[in-house]
């Protein structure tokens, strides 16, 4: 019994204030979790829609998505329907993720409607060497997806970058990180395709 | 009712978290409790006091790995004070001032004196040394400077410091006494034992400045301010004895008075000198007639 | 009388020999290869040697002159870390980064040290690779020597449009991803011989530099311990990749010709000041750097790996002399 | 801490000490990870420093107001406690108001629980000191760390990109003809590294030049 | 097989590829702290990875299987730091009681390891990087406190040299660390991109 | 004349500086004259300081001992010539610097100086008629001591130890150092006595095998050794070995590296591992000593460099100042800059020419000062490039410029860690380094500070 109070004779106050924090953090982050996981889907959304510009709400599909990234590992994708604002189906957007030069890179990926053509891309979140990896984010680099076929992408570096078709031309000085983008792409793209022709969510694309 | 349920579900969220919160705090603080009791291991006094008034954040500024280590390191060897940048200068002196109590303040304060006046222009030389600038490698070589005796001038002493007290004045090491604080450093870095620390009973002490042992003749064939042992200030005072062709000075009786300012000035070659705060500069070499150069 | 007479300790001869005379030997070496890098690449080459080796200079002076220190040109150090700068620069690159390069290797990669003796990395790959890190585009366009073989195929940059050649290991990392072919690249071996060939400013042209290694070997300017080690290791390295995948490797004399390999060998990585004391040391130190080069050559992203492999090892050199530390012939001393 | 120089313990003096003679960075050698990792540009950077201010501001009231109840072998424990809490809540309000600047700082916002300066603080200051000089202290500090920061990221990030706060400010090469080539090497580690340790040496000079 | 080659390759890249010193500025303090003499680097590199191990398997298991199960991920950082924290002074305690031996060889340096970002770092950067596998978390703990000792120890072994060089005054102690940090990270640029 | 012979017995490491011998290699032994004054160091070489034995205006004669000891390593000292002493009091001293000394003024009568006697020996002598304690006994009262470097006294050296038995008998006639062909005189012109007193030294140790080194630059010696081994019917026993040119090969350390490929253990003596070496003018001194019963009180010495008018080896009474011999040999030349007793690689350089001839002192050397700078940058001291010369070059496998670099910076610890007390201050490093740094003077000064705290660590 002497040991108890003790106890809590020296540590009443780390066990008072344990408990404040606990309080405190609770309630401010229940305050402020809808904010953030607003925040996330903003962010996926302003990217999303940059690409498929004439969708007015971005919808999750209920399917889950699994790819498969290679040496037995799993990843789930979320898939999000681009709809208009007549709710009528105009294009396929995701997040996927990969590792470039530096850090991993994720990216935003949106399709057409009959997930043929590419919509092009967008860096969610790139840590990429300024000045070189970075060089992703350029419009130079990212029209090339615009448009292209959905399609195991080539990566070059000679060659015409204003051609659309499954050759993308590497930014110089940043091989790297070019590369990192299409073997992204690459390993989600086709697979997503696959998954939803499976599940019947689009065509077989003849 | 939405907004009772987001409520509830907040308080219960709270609940959880304000749980697992208290939970770990009590848990924690049991076991460092009971651990603190348990595992306490001796350590020395001075030590655990020297550690107390470290911030003991274990930042690992000081260059050891926490602030224990460098309370034991700075305890043994307190050169080592002042390295701790979190604690700053209010640490430094609080440990200073555990360790310095230790060392027993009533005594008088110690300071170096150069047993030397000889600058460059009083000695003879034979040779020009061309070697390593270091006292200990010149005094190794043999007679660069005629007396074997006398402040070679390269400056152990003045690299030895840390308080920047010494410095080499035309060849002579010279104490700053406004910046010494007796550490006893620079008597370990002279190769010819001529820095000696000195009980300071007064602001400023009279000394014998020279260690030559050379006969009378032989040190002013050498030097033109050496200790010829001639022995007309033992005269004056018994405060000065002659042993081996060189004058001492008992400096834990000195007392200033009129007998020795005449032993001072009656010395014919001046190497009695004052040394301290505000010591008047030494009479020039040579000023006596006696005092030439052979 | 004896006025003249002065005193030191023993010993009080001693061999005719200075550091002034040591970097006046590499200078000397290295002439060949500033000679075919002037044939080859003319006015870019001169121009980026010149430009190298004075700002070094000068850059060497301003150090010392803003610490105070007495002036440490004489000894012709800041000359080799300009020469062999410039030698490892693409011949393409604007004269400003050549300065911005230079600048960097004796301020930062040497005078912060406290100037020759104490520098940790050698300053001319500290400059190189500060270039490399800033400047990656500029230093991996490679111009046209001006004697072309037409055997290597001629590439365009996409945004600088100039027309370019690549390197033998430019093409030789393509080969490993499977998008060239390993003979193309192969046949380069005699064009890389001589020098014929893309790359950069010294690096080209084996023969040169074989000429000069051999120069210091027979001077005695360096021992064979470095060169050996480096070639050896990157040889043996380079020899499993090309026996393991023929069709994804080239071989292995031309990761030896190409490249920085044998400026490296004799130049660079033989800088005393960067490399370990002891023999076995010297050892350890060219086989990490070999193997290093060749692993960054091999998996690696970029096409070239001397200067990071030097970097490295330059890096590893304490560890390795506290590693390599030399036992008294006569057994450890007691007490 | 001055107050036991015989120097007064004022307001004014406190917010220096913070602010120049005990800059956390440049003089003390404190929250180097943070430091280096931030200063690739002046945005980042700024937000790090102003969530060090909140943070440490927040610790130093706290502990100023339970000084003196603190025993000794828990103290340590509750400034962690405290600390991790309040890093928390700056990490929430950044996910929440400004998600792209916690996106781009990642783990170094929850790494200032283990940032020196922060402990440092509240055991050297706080816990020694009234609500008032705590605050003050903890402002002093902050914004030194901040400025500190911003001096760093702004010459980190001109040279690496040739702009301040994402706002071009040297003519960039390129199709629009300016003369300035980014030198990406300052954007990357050795950037960060080099630049410190240059501006410490500068600091260094300065101060011996002062004393001396 | 494949198991083994992703933990190998997880490994190598934690140790050399994205070194936490060199790519991710963690644990600076004490590498300019304690980075003056080699046998205290090694002490400390190898306390740290100690340390940095049981850190991350721990704090893994915690966030995967407790927080993660009741929703309470805003608990993260406050149940790291205090896990940390107390495997720390227990292991302190443990060691200082049981094998005192090991303590006087590396238990000095347990109580500078709370304020070391590496370790917090390290089980930050595993949940964000989503590592699923407790084998994986393990492993790349145990990378990151190798990554850490290797760079403290070359550190050290460079700053032995320089302590007989003749450095500039105001350079001396942190700034010519910090520049030869920073010449070091140009080195280990090479093997970037090497593993994804 | 003796065909030339290249050897190949050697040991790791080592320098070839230009050798300079032909100054005074077909110089015969001269005998100088007594000086006016004579000045006796007390302390000759290790080993106990002697007391004085004589007082003030104390009439001495040739051969009196003048200061003994007590001590076990010690040997007494003999004036050199009859006369009167005229004082006791501090001399210059080459190694410590000042040292009382005996000063005798020559009586007129004893300046011609004494006469060496080597044709009192030849191929018939026998050394079995002296027994072992005959021949320890007059080592000691002789004065005996090394008479090549750190002058250990002979007695202690030749004398059999129970618990360190002696095998081999290593006799030292390399002679590495530049200008120095005292030794070389010696074995040609006075070769039965030193083939005598190597004969004497192995009786006294007990040692049946005798090996004598001698490097390959000198045929004529290897050849006159020989010669007198095969005649006197040792051939068996004593075994002339070639060994090869190169410094520091007479380094009691590296010839026996290079004669057994043993190393004597760092910071231990040869004797441990059952061998005894003695220099060959020791050897001629134990001759004179046993046989004729005189003390040691003139050595041969070789004054040479290109400083000096008449260089040449003369028979010189221990005790003669500097400027005596400089007198003698003609006084110096313009050029003159520096004054080395001893070689130039180890020798001590002085400044105050009143400086006495000790027992240990085989040569004066007067350098130019172009020698001593050479090309070598005005001598200007560059910083290290870890060039690894004085690796290469260091015979004890040390790492010079890490330790003088330590020294340099007060590190002392590191230094050990180094192993500076492994160093035998050749000067090796300090001759090869393209830097000018004076290593073995940063060795050797870092050794008096390590000697200098352990000292006062007791107190």
């Amino acid at each position: 019994m002497d040991k108890i109070r003790f106890f809590l004779q020296q540590s009443w106050l780390l066990i008072s204030a344990s408990l404040v924090f606990g309080v405190l953090l609770a309630a401010l982050n229940a305050q402020w979790e809808p904010r953030i996981k607003a925040n996330e889907i903003a962010k996926f959304n302003r990217r999303a829609l940059a690409l498929v510009p004439e969708a007015s709400t971005f919808e999750t599909i209920d399917s889950e998505i699994i790819v498969d990234l290679g040496k037995g590992q799993k990843t789930h994708v979320e898939v999000k329907k681009a709809l208009d604002a007549g709710g009528e189906l105009i294009g396929w957007a995701f997040a996927v993720e990969g590792s470039g030069f530096a850090d991993k890179i994720r990216l935003v990926l949106a399709a057409d409607a009959k997930f043929e053509k590419l919509r092009g891309y967008d860096v969610l979140f790139s840590n990429e060497t300024p000045g070189f990896g970075d060089k992703i984010k350029n419009d130079f680099f990212k029209n090339q997806f615009h448009g292209a076929p959905v399609k195991a992408y080539i990566l070059n570096k000679i060659g015409d970058a204003k051609t659309i078709d499954d050759q993308i031309v590497a930014i110089s000085g940043a091989t790297v990180s070019s590369e990192a983008v299409v073997k992204t792409i690459n390993t989600f793209l086709r697979q997503v395709q696959e998954a939803l022709r499976k599940q019947g969510q689009i065509g077989n694309g003849q | 009712m939405p907004i009772f349920a987001q409520t509830t579900g907040m308080w219960q969220q709270a609940g959880l978290a304000a749980l697992i919160m208290v939970g770990l705090g009590t848990g924690f603080a049991l076991v460092l409790l009971i651990a603190s009791i348990k595992l306490k291991v001796q350590v020395d006094a001075k030590i655990e006091q020297v550690y107390e008034v470290l911030p003991k954040i274990d930042c690992g500024a000081c260059g050891f790995a926490g602030c224990s280590s460098y309370a034991k390191a700075v305890v043994s060897d307190p050169e080592l004070l002042g390295r701790c940048a979190p604690g700053g200068s209010e640490t430094a002196n609080k440990i200073a001032a555990i360790l310095s109590l230790s060392a027993g303040a009533s005594s008088v304060p110690a300071r170096a004196v150069v047993h030397c006046r000889s600058h460059t222009k009083d000695k003879e030389f034979y040779a020009t040394y061309t070697g390593i600038p270091s006292c200990t490698a010149a005094n190794a070589v043999a007679n660069v400077q005629a007396c074997k005796f006398g402040c070679l001038g390269f400056g152990d002493c003045v690299q030895a410091c840390k308080f920047d007290a010494l410095h080499v004045i035309d060849g002579l090491a010279t104490v700053d006494y406004d910046k010494c604080t007796g550490c006893t450093a620079c008597v370990k870095a002279c190769p010819r034992n001529l820095i000696e620390m000195v009980p300071f009973t007064q602001e400023k002490m009279m000394v014998v400045a020279c260690r030559s042992r050379e006969s009378g003749k032989v040190t002013r064939s050498m030097c033109a301010v050496g200790c010829i042992g001639c022995g007309l200030c033992v005269k004056q005072t018994d405060l000065f004895s002659v042993d081996d062709n060189l004058a001492r000075m008992a400096y834990d009786r000195y007392e200033p008075g009129p007998a020795c300012e005449t032993a001072m000035e009656k010395c014919p070659t001046g190497v009695i000198v004052y040394r301290g705060k505000n010591a008047l500069p030494p009479r020039p070499a040579g000023e006596k007639p006696q005092a030439a150069k052979v | 009388m004896l006025s003249k007479i002065t005193v030191s300790p023993a010993p009080h001869i001693s061999k005719a020999y200075s550091t002034r005379g040591i970097m006046l030997d590499v200078i000397i070496a290295l002439s060949p290869a500033v000679a075919a890098s002037v044939i080859y690449f003319r006015h870019h080459a001169a121009i980026i040697i010149a430009a190298c080796v004075l700002v070094c200079v000068v850059t060497e002076w301003l150090c010392n002159v803003i610490r105070k220190k007495p002036n440490s040109l004489d000894d012709c150090s800041a000359i080799v870390t300009g020469l062999i700068l410039a030698l490892s620069l693409p011949p393409a690159i604007p004269v400003w980064t050549a300065v911005i390069g230079s600048v960097f290797s004796i301020a930062i990669g040497k005078m912060v040290f406290g100037g020759l003796g104490s520098n940790i990395f050698n300053p001319a790959m500290a400059g190189r690779l500060f270039l490399t890190a800033s400047f990656g585009t500029l230093m991996t366009t490679w111009t046209v020597p001006a004697t072309i073989d037409p055997g290597m195929p001629v590439i365009s940059a996409t945004e600088t449009q100039a027309v370019t050649q690549a390197t033998p290991l430019a093409w030789s990392k393509e080969a490993i991803k499977g998008k060239a072919e390993v003979q193309t690249v192969n046949r380069q071996l005699t064009a890389s011989f001589l020098g014929n060939t893309g790359g950069c400013l010294g690096e080209t042209s084996t023969i040169a530099l074989l000429l000069g290694g051999l120069y210091l070997l027979l001077k005695r300017t360096i021992t064979f311990h470095i060169p050996a080690a480096v070639l050896l290791s990157a040889f043996v390295c380079a020899s499993i990749g090309f026996l393991l995948k023929s069709e994804a490797y080239i071989s292995p004399l031309l990761h030896l010709t190409a490249g920085g390999m044998l400026l490296c060998a004799f130049f660079i990585a033989t800088d005393p000041v960067t490399a370990p004391l002891s023999r076995k040391g010297k050892w350890i130190f060219g086989a990490g750097v070999g193997a290093v080069t060749m692993l960054i050559r091999m998996v690696g992203e970029y096409p070239e790996g001397v200067m990071f492999a030097v970097f490295l090892m330059n890096a590893a050199t304490p560890l390795i002399d506290r590693f390599c530390k030399l036992k008294p012939a006569g057994g450890v001393p007691h007490g | 801490m001055a107050n036991n120089d015989g120097k007064t313990l004022s307001p004014g003096n406190v917010l220096l000490a913070g602010l120049w003679r005990e800059n956390p960075v440049l003089r003390l050698l404190l929250g180097m990870c943070p430091t280096l990792a931030v200063t690739a540009a002046v945005k980042p950077a700024l937000t790090m420093g102003c969530s060090v201010i909140f943070v440490l501001l927040c610790s130093n009231i706290v502990v100023s107001l339970m000084r003196n109840l603190l025993k000794p072998h828990l103290r340590i424990l509750m400034f962690t406690l405290t600390i991790a809490t309040f890093v928390t809540i700056a990490d929430l309000f950044l996910k929440a108001f400004q998600p792209d600047m916690s996106e781009a700082l990642g783990p170094y916002i929850p790494l200032i629980i283990v940032n020196c300066i922060i402990i440092c603080r509240a055991e050297a200051c706080a816990s020694k000191n009234g609500l008032f000089i705590s605050m003050i202290d903890a402002f002093g500090m902050g914004v030194g760390f901040t400025l500190t920061l911003c001096v760093l990221a702004s010459i980190r990030e001109v040279l690496a990109t040739g702009m301040i706060f994402e706002r071009p400010v040297l003519p960039v090469a390129g199709d629009s003809g300016g003369w300035f080539v980014p030198w990406a090497a300052m954007g990357m580690p050795i950037g960060a590294f080099v630049t410190l340790g240059l501006l410490l040496a500068g600091v260094n000079l300065i101060t011996r030049r002062g004393k001396g | 097989m494949e198991t083994v080659q992703v933990l190998l390759l997880a490994f190598v890249s934690i140790v050399i590829v994205n070194n936490l010193v060199f790519t991710k500025f963690l644990g600076i303090c004490p590498y300019l702290g304690v980075s003056g003499r080699l046998d205290m680097a090694f002490g400390m590199g190898c306390a740290v990875t100690f340390v940095v191990t049981l850190a991350g398997i721990m704090t893994w298991m915690i966030n995967n299987w407790v927080l993660a199960t009741l929703h309470l991920e805003v608990m993260k950082y406050v149940c790291f730091i205090l896990v940390i924290a107390g495997a720390v002074q227990l292991v302190e305690m443990y060691l200082r009681k049981f094998f005192p031996t090991l303590y006087e060889s590396f238990g000095i340096f347990l109580p500078l390891i709370t304020t070391n970002c590496a370790i917090l770092g390290l089980c930050l950067f595993i949940d964000l990087w989503g590592i699923k596998s407790l084998l994986e978390a393990t492993v790349l703990s145990f990378g990151a406190g190798i990554g850490f000792t290797m760079a403290i120890c070359i550190m050290a072994g460079i700053r032995e040299n320089l302590q007989l060089a003749d450095v500039p005054d105001c350079l001396r102690g942190a700034p010519i660390t910090l520049i030869t940090a920073g010449l070091l990270t140009l080195a280990f640029m090479g093997f970037a991109g090497m593993i994804g | 004349m003796a065909t030339e012979i290249k050897a190949k017995l050697t040991f790791p490491g080592g320098v070839h500086p230009p050798e300079y011998k032909e100054i005074t290699e077909d110089c015969a032994i001269e005998v100088m004259p007594a000086p006016r004054q004579l000045a006796v160091l007390l302390g000759q070489h290790i080993g106990a300081i002697c007391k004085p034995m004589v007082a003030r205006r104390d009439k001495v004669r040739a051969g009196q001992v003048v200061g003994d000891s007590d001590a076990f390593v010690s040997a007494p000292l003999h004036s050199p010539v009859s006369g009167t002493v005229k004082e006791i009091a501090l001399q210059s001293h080459p190694v410590l610097g000042r040292a009382p000394a005996v000063l005798i003024e020559t009586d007129i009568q004893a300046e011609a100086g004494k006469q060496p006697c080597p044709d009192r020996f030849n191929k018939d002598f026998d050394e079995r008629q002296y027994s072992c304690e005959k021949i320890c006994e007059s080592a000691r009262r002789g004065g005996l001591a090394g008479m090549g470097g750190a002058g250990f006294p002979t007695r202690v050296k030749i004398e059999p130890n129970p618990r360190l038995p002696k095998h081999l008998l290593i006799i030292n006639g390399c002679e590495c150092e530049p200008f120095i062909t005292c030794d070389y005189r010696l074995m040609l012109e006075w070769t039965w006595q030193v083939l005598a007193g190597i004969r004497l030294a192995a009786r006294a140790a007990q040692i049946e095998q005798i090996k004598i080194g001698i490097e390959d630059n000198k045929p004529r010696a290897i050849h006159a050794m020989q010669q007198a081994v095969d005649q006197s019917g040792q051939r068996g026993r004593i075994e002339v070995v070639p060994v090869r040119t190169k410094y520091p090969q007479g380094g009691e350390r590296q010839l026996i590296r290079s004669l057994l490929g043993k190393n004597v253990p760092s910071g231990g003596i040869p004797p441990m591992i059952g061998l005894c070496v003695l220099n060959v003018a020791t050897c001629a001194a134990l001759a004179e000593a046993v046989v004729c019963d005189a003390p040691l009180t003139h050595r041969v010495v070789t004054v040479t460099g290109n400083a000096i008018v008449r260089p040449g080896n003369y028979y010189v009474p221990i005790g003669a100042a500097v400027a005596d011999l400089i007198d003698f040999c003609g006084g110096l030349t313009e050029r003159a800059a520096k004054v080395v007793l001893g070689g130039p690689m180890m020798g001590f350089a002085i400044a105050d020419l009143s400086t006495p001839i000790t027992k240990t002192s085989g040569a004066l050397t007067f350098l130019s000062q172009e020698m001593i700078t050479r090309a070598k940058y005005d001598r200007r001291v560059t910083p290290c490039i870890r060039c690894g010369r004085c690796l290469t070059v260091c015979p004890e496998n040390l790492n010079p410029t890490k330790i003088a670099h330590a020294v340099k910076k007060n590190r002392l610890d590191l230094a050990d860690q180094y192993y500076m007390s492994a160093c035998i201050e050749c000067g090796c490093c300090s001759y090869i380094c393209p830097a000018n740094i004076e290593l073995t003077g940063y060795i050797k000064t870092g050794k008096i500070l390590q000697a200098r705290t352990k000292k006062k660590m007791p107190e």
